[in-house]
């Protein structure tokens, strides 16, 4: 089933879907894209490259309380804190975005590590895949490819999206999305035309082209693990490094956490709220010992994480070269670069 | 979690009347933590300590929260309740609610709900207190005195007679200070030279005295039992060690100054003892007034000193001195009345001010003691003008306290001396003393006339020129009067030394509005300062006469002792510590410590407080960016926790 | 009901505390919102705390210190005056009413003044009405 | 437009003569990164890396902030932009560094820009200075004729708002943090390890990006800055969210300037002015 409507009526497509749950997708801000919680349907707009936050924060928000207590009362009294969603429609999510899903239900849905948070709001959301627009020119920081990700790769999505000059086209992808596709009864049905024009575009998106690494991940991966302790290696890749949070608040694939507790007059809560690895503190042990103090050890772990240790743990690369890391770097580190570089070295 | 004892204090009714003490008991044990709340008619009390013992015990407290008066006044008591029940004194929070609630409120709800307040912020920060250990240290068993008038002479001697070594720092060439310019002493008229010279001989007589005249100091520090003091000796020309008091340099000596001693009424010699029984009986060099010193020859003295004791190349030079306690006894000015133009002072050479009088009264005086004015005649009509500048909100509020007897004493004088009509002009009469009424009534009797009003001008006598004519309103009868007089005395009113803020600041005490040297409480330790190791006697501290200026001075002397008696003294812990882990090397706390108690160790780029000079202000904690720095018993957890509490309801 | 404020004091343990014990040993009167925090001298005073205070409520906040050169350790207050001056900037430009943190130097002996600061400073945190910028709202 | 390609040649040329003499043991200086607008900070150690070394208009990268980085007594020589230098004249003033350790290339340029919007940066958002104020070795013509504008001309707009307007737009823009830190990251100043933020006793503030946390870590930056802050606008270029950070740090070195008579990084011989008095200092600084 394919579907499109006008993109300057896509406030009534988001109106719809308003009514029936929580409809997620981008806004312009004043620094650029960002995903959020649409109240007014005219905020949704889809005249962007790619987000700056990724729309991770969707199922795995930056602050996530758990439970609400009071200081010097029993755990038993604490309440813990209920989701209780509404249907969520995730709206206008690129390709390498969405493939970052599949690699965080490794973390949070799959057997023996259930993440309830991340499990309720994944099974109650419709992802609304967008391609990149193949009209303009890809941004240099991207490398997707490398990573088997096109710029219009419906795999993922439930309904995937793709522009056609002025209009909108939505195809159903998977039965949940055809479903909601079909419930979607206010937008017009597309022609024959249309679908030719979705199943090129679809195609064409193959030879959109990132940069692109041709290295298989166990070439990566056994690279890295031979130079771990080349300490020369590992310091002149990082001595720009500011140890900044940036890479990882932006990225779709981070999802390391802290727990803390936030109390004031009496009453707490306790909450997980993103952690970087990047930051000195993250490994800092009670004892006041800390195995990473240097800002090579972060970053190489980092990268080691990413694309070594993930790999031999769960057979994938844990990044979807969105670029949005050497994007927002403030001194451009670019993890492609380190990975080219200690493939040369 | 922690076991908190809350106990409310009713002060009998002080608390009590305006803060439901009940009602706050009963809400401190509704807070968490706290495990016992009581309340009780006078917890400073024998049984109320006893209470509190009790409870520490059968609660297994190991917090006490005071809800009482403020912790400065029974801080230390209660601590001490805490050590004996074997808790840490620290562990004890003390809630003012009697100073900054009940005293200062009528409302009893509006005190109420802020005493809960105030509990509930003792209660946060409660439970995030340490146990601290206080440091030990020797205690230097000597003591300086600074000021050698009456108050510093008997606060040395007492002392000096327990066997302890005193060093008594005077500015100028001798001892003795005000009192040794005075005539006789009220109200008993004794003579004032008869009773202090003795004393000033002894002074220098006693082997446990080192004498500094002609010192001042320059630099204090250290902290009480072990205090480092930098004394400015000034150079005096003359080799004290040598000179035998021959006296004959004087004679000799060309140069003319004039007499600070007399009131600038005389001139006097430039090599010169003050007066007569000065002590030391050593000549100094006055070298603004020394031919030799302004032109580049003389040295007359040089020339007849057999002892070879003058020393023109004598350098100030600066003496180092340890001691466990001082003694700040500096005394007084008398204010100068020049500015309040409407009295004359300075511009009609019939206006004195009291101590000029308190000289032209005394037989070793500019006129050998006959009261005659400037021109050399008796005077036939004088006023003596009380409260100038005293008893004033425009110049100095306070009373000054020892005037209206100097006056009637001048007024009997007078009478004894001349053939003078003698006018008081007075606000009231203010004879409270012992023998003061009486002295009152027999002035009274002497025929002195008083005028109840304040004097308000003194003007040219245009009819009689040369003669003065004093303005007032007389306000038993109404009327005006304006009074034809030859000699007019003010009675200026007493105010701190010049110097006396830079001595605040060398010593650390706090001045009162006045600029008074600040007690550190008003009844209960007159004596003793916020500076701990360091007492305060005399005038210095707020005018008053002599018996009570020689009983403070005695008091002083007594409470100097308390301290260096003991071989060893406990200090406060509440000192500040850095935590390594969390310097990062900005040397901020190295940078501000007035007292260099940080210092940077270079090898592991952290900073270190040496916890003996430290004073616990917290200066360093809060400049320190990382929160490196805990400032104990003031930490950043300590404060915000408080506050949280204080904020709560 | 008429809006009563809750304002937080930092008070240096030696002057402004003292002066505030002056005033309750005159028994002179002010009206009760004031709630104080003792410190052995305001330069121990953080600038967070001043932040801090706010977001916990404070509808203002009252700093009170030694006469510049009478403090008890010196110089510390010379280094308030300059630290507080800056957060003084800091929380105007950053939109929050400038009469809400004050800093006033009030001696041991000045119980009077203290009264009287506490006197003016409420009804001006009166008539500013509740602080609502940084106050954390739950 | 200073000649970049210039300044590029004398930087390496300096860098060579440097390393090749053993007068320091590393240039801090910049190389390409993964594309033209984009290049990166750089620290070259031997002669062979010199030919990473670039210089283009995007080289804006504060090279100060590199210094405390590398052990004490290491011999440095470092390519400084007016700001840069000013950031390492604090450093010393705040012996984080010494000045005979360090060998200051200074680069006098105008017109660089910011690769993320392509502005050129000036006054508006920086110091607006075009020449090093403290050098060994100047690698271009010093630059002049450029109309001098104050650094804090920009504040009048913000110092004219309602107080509650600007409270709205501090607050809006204050919201935006995700609580990266790359702000105290790119700071040449913020050399604290751990920052005040990251204590857990205290915890001054809740980890979480909201507004009560965000406000407290950077109204206590602004006021760990105070005096300190030498405007070269790298806090704001390295947010991802585009916080206007710059306004507040210019708006609290502008109060400094007027309240204490110094500016931060001018010369080596003051001290940092939070840690300083004058007897003399006004109480109207309070009013």
């Amino acid at each position: 089933m394919l579907k499109k409507t006008a993109i300057n009526k896509i406030s009534e497509l988001a109106a719809v879907l308003m009514e029936k749950g929580t409809l997620i997708a981008p806004v312009k801000e004043v620094s650029g894209h960002n995903f959020a919680q649409i109240l007014d349907p005219q905020k949704v707009d889809l005249d962007f490259y790619n987000t700056i936050m990724s729309p991770k924060s969707a199922f795995f928000p930056h602050k996530e309380d758990f439970i609400n207590y009071k200081v010097g009362k029993p755990i038993s009294e604490a309440e813990p804190v209920v989701l209780n969603l509404k249907p969520m429609f995730l709206f206008g999510v690129r390709p390498c975005d969405v493939k970052s899903f599949q690699i965080m239900d490794i973390h949070f849905n799959a057997a023996g590590i259930i993440d309830p948070y991340w499990r309720q709001r994944r099974e109650a959301t419709t992802i609304f895949g967008y391609a990149f627009d193949l009209s303009k020119s890809v941004d240099s920081a991207d490398f997707y490819n490398t990573l088997g990700i096109y710029a219009a790769d419906p795999d993922g999505s439930d309904i995937f999206m793709v522009k056609k000059d002025n209009e909108l086209l939505l195809k159903g992808i998977t039965l949940q999305g055809k479903k909601l596709l079909s419930e979607l009864t206010t937008i017009e049905n597309g022609k024959a035309a249309d679908k030719k024009y979705f199943e090129e575009y679809i195609k064409k998106g193959r030879d959109y082209k990132t940069r692109f690494m041709c290295l298989d991940q166990e070439t990566i991966t056994k690279k890295l693990e031979d130079i771990f302790h080349n300490t020369d290696f590992w310091t002149r890749v990082s001595s720009a490094c500011l140890s900044c949070g940036v890479c990882t608040f932006v990225c779709p694939t981070c999802y390391c956490f802290d727990i803390c507790d936030d109390t004031q007059f009496g009453r707490g809560t306790r909450r997980r709220v993103w952690d970087a690895c990047m930051f000195t503190d993250f490994t800092l042990e009670a004892s006041g010992h800390n195995p990473r103090t240097q800002v090579y050890q972060r970053l190489r772990q980092k990268i080691n994480h990413k694309y070594s240790y993930h790999v031999r743990k769960y057979g994938v690369i844990s990044c979807v070269g969105c670029g949005r890391c050497t994007r927002y770097c403030p001194v451009s580190i670019d993890i492609y670069s380190i990975i080219e570089e200690a493939i040369k070295t | 979690m922690s076991r908190i004892g809350v106990f409310v204090c009713h002060c009998g009714l002080n608390i009590a009347k305006t803060v439901r003490v009940s009602e706050l008991a009963q809400f401190a044990s509704t807070l968490p933590d706290v495990v016992v709340a009581k309340d009780y008619k006078f917890m400073c009390s024998t049984p109320g300590q006893e209470m509190i013992a009790n409870d520490i015990k059968e609660h297994r407290l190991d917090r006490v929260i005071i809800t009482a008066c403020s912790p400065l006044m029974h801080e230390q008591t209660f601590r001490k309740v805490l050590a004996a029940s074997g808790l840490n004194q620290y562990l004890l929070t003390i809630v003012n609610i009697r100073e900054q609630v009940s005293w200062v409120t009528h409302d009893i709800e509006e005190g109420t709900s802020k005493a809960k307040a105030l509990l509930n912020g003792a209660v946060y920060r409660a439970r995030l207190l340490a146990p601290l250990t206080s440091r030990v240290i020797d205690v230097n068993p000597d003591v300086m005195v600074v000021g050698g008038g009456i108050a510093g002479i008997q606060a040395a001697l007492e002392l000096a007679n327990t066997g302890k070594k005193v060093y008594l720092v005077e500015k100028n060439s001798t001892i003795g200070g005000h009192m040794a310019q005075f005539d006789k002493t009220f109200p008993t008229l004794d003579c004032s030279a008869c009773i202090l010279t003795p004393k000033m001989d002894s002074v220098l007589q006693n082997k446990n005295i080192t004498l500094m005249t002609y010192c001042e100091v320059t630099e204090v520090k250290g902290f009480v039992g072990n205090f480092d003091i930098t004394v400015q000796q000034k150079a005096r020309y003359v080799d004290h060690n040598k000179c035998n008091a021959c006296m004959t340099c004087m004679e000799k000596c060309p140069g003319k100054g004039i007499s600070e001693w007399d009131e600038s009424l005389v001139k006097r010699k430039a090599i010169y003892i003050p007066f007569p029984q000065a002590v030391p009986q050593k000549p100094i060099i006055d070298k603004e007034v020394c031919t030799y010193f302004l032109k580049g020859k003389c040295r007359l003295c040089e020339k007849v000193c057999e002892q070879k004791a003058i020393d023109f190349e004598q350098q100030d030079s600066f003496v180092q001195v340890k001691v466990g306690a001082v003694i700040v006894a500096t005394g007084y000015d008398l204010m100068d009345t020049r500015p309040l133009v409407q009295y004359g002072y300075g511009k009609y050479p019939g206006v004195y001010n009291a101590l000029e009088v308190e000289r032209l009264f005394n037989s070793a005086g500019p006129t050998g003691g006959k009261v005659t004015l400037r021109d050399g005649k008796e005077p036939q009509t004088i006023a003596i003008l009380h409260c100038i500048g005293s008893r004033d909100k425009n110049h100095y509020e306070h009373c000054s306290r020892v005037c209206c007897m100097y006056s009637l004493k001048f007024a009997h004088l007078f009478k004894e001396k001349t053939s003078a009509d003698v006018y008081q002009f007075y606000i009231d009469i203010r004879a409270a003393g012992k023998g003061y009424e009486e002295f009152y009534n027999r002035v009274i009797e002497e025929d002195v006339k008083f005028i109840r009003g304040k004097a308000a001008r003194v003007a040219q006598n245009t009819d009689e020129p040369g003669r003065l004519i004093v303005e007032a309103e007389d306000t038993i009868t109404g009327k005006f009067v304006k009074l034809p007089v030859d000699m007019v005395v003010l009675s200026p009113a007493i105010v701190p030394r010049s110097d006396s803020k830079d001595l605040a600041r060398l010593f650390n005490l706090s001045t009162d509005k006045q600029g008074f040297f600040m007690e550190r409480h008003p009844k209960l330790a007159p004596l003793s300062t916020m500076s701990e190791g360091i007492f305060i006697a005399g005038v210095c501290q707020s005018p008053k006469d002599i018996p009570d200026t020689v009983a403070q001075a005695n008091g002083a002397a007594a409470e100097a002792l308390t301290i260096i008696v003991k071989d060893k003294m406990e200090l406060e812990a509440t000192t500040a510590m850095v935590n390594p882990a969390s310097c990062s090397g900005c040397q901020n706390c190295v940078r501000v410590c007035p007292y260099g108690a940080p210092s940077f160790n270079y090898d592991k780029w952290v900073s270190e407080i040496n916890e003996a000079l430290c004073k616990g202000c917290g200066l360093c904690a809060a400049v320190c960016p990382s929160s490196a720095i805990i400032a104990r018993h003031f930490t950043n957890e300590q404060v915000l926790a408080e506050m949280e509490g204080l904020m709560e309801f | 009901m008429a809006f009563e404020p809750k304002i937080l004091g930092i008070a240096c343990n030696w002057c402004t505390y003292t002066g505030a014990d002056l005033a309750g040993t005159t028994r002179l009167l002010y009206p009760q919102n004031l709630r104080v925090v003792r410190v052995m001298c305001s330069s121990r005073i953080n600038p967070s705390f001043i932040f801090r205070a706010f977001q916990l409520g404070a509808d203002g906040v009252f700093v009170g210190g030694c006469h510049p050169g009478d403090c008890h350790y010196n110089t510390g207050n010379l280094y308030a005056r300059r630290r507080l001056a800056v957060t003084k900037k800091i929380l105007e430009f950053a939109g929050l009413e400038p009469g809400r943190f004050r800093v006033e130097w009030i001696s041991a002996s000045e119980g009077n003044k203290f009264a009287e600061v506490v006197q003016e400073f409420t009804a001006q945190i009166k008539n500013l009405g509740p602080q609502t910028k940084l106050k954390i709202q739950k | 437009m200073a000649d970049f390609k210039k300044i590029e040649e004398n930087l390496k040329k300096e860098a060579k003569r440097l390393l090749e003499a053993g007068e320091v043991t590393v240039v801090l200086a910049y190389s390409k990164g993964f594309d033209e607008k984009h290049p990166m900070p750089y620290a070259a150690k031997s002669v062979a890396d010199i030919k990473n070394i670039v210089f283009n208009e995007y080289c804006n990268h504060n090279m100060a902030r590199y210094l405390v980085r590398y052990p004490q007594g290491t011999k440095i020589a470092v390519a400084v932009k007016a700001a840069d230098s000013r950031a390492v004249i604090q450093l010393i003033q705040e012996e984080k560094v010494k000045r005979e350790n360090l060998v200051l290339l200074g680069i006098p340029v105008y017109g660089m820009k910011n690769s993320k919007t392509g502005e050129v940066i000036d006054s508006k958002t920086t110091s607006g200075l075009c020449n090093p104020v403290l050098y060994d070795i100047l690698l271009g013509a010093e630059v002049h004729g450029q109309k001098i504008v104050s650094p804090y001309e920009v504040l009048a707009e913000y110092e004219a708002m309602d107080k509650d307007a600007r409270w709205e737009f501090w607050k809006n823009q204050l919201d935006k943090c995700i609580r990266c830190y790359a702000c105290r990251k790119a700071c040449p100043m913020c050399y604290c390890d751990p920052c005040f933020i990251d204590q857990s006793k205290p915890r001054w503030a809740d980890k979480a990006p909201q507004s009560p946390g965000n406000m407290m870590y950077h109204l206590t930056r602004f006021h760990h800055l105070a005096g300190r802050c030498i405007d070269c606008g790298e806090c704001s270029r390295a947010c991802p969210v585009d916080i206007p950070l710059y306004l507040f740090h210019k708006k609290v070195a502008k109060e400094c300037e007027e309240m204490f008579g110094q500016a931060a990084g001018m010369k080596l011989e003051d001290k940092p002015v939070l840690v300083d008095f004058r007897v003399e200092d006004s109480d109207k600084i309070l009013e």
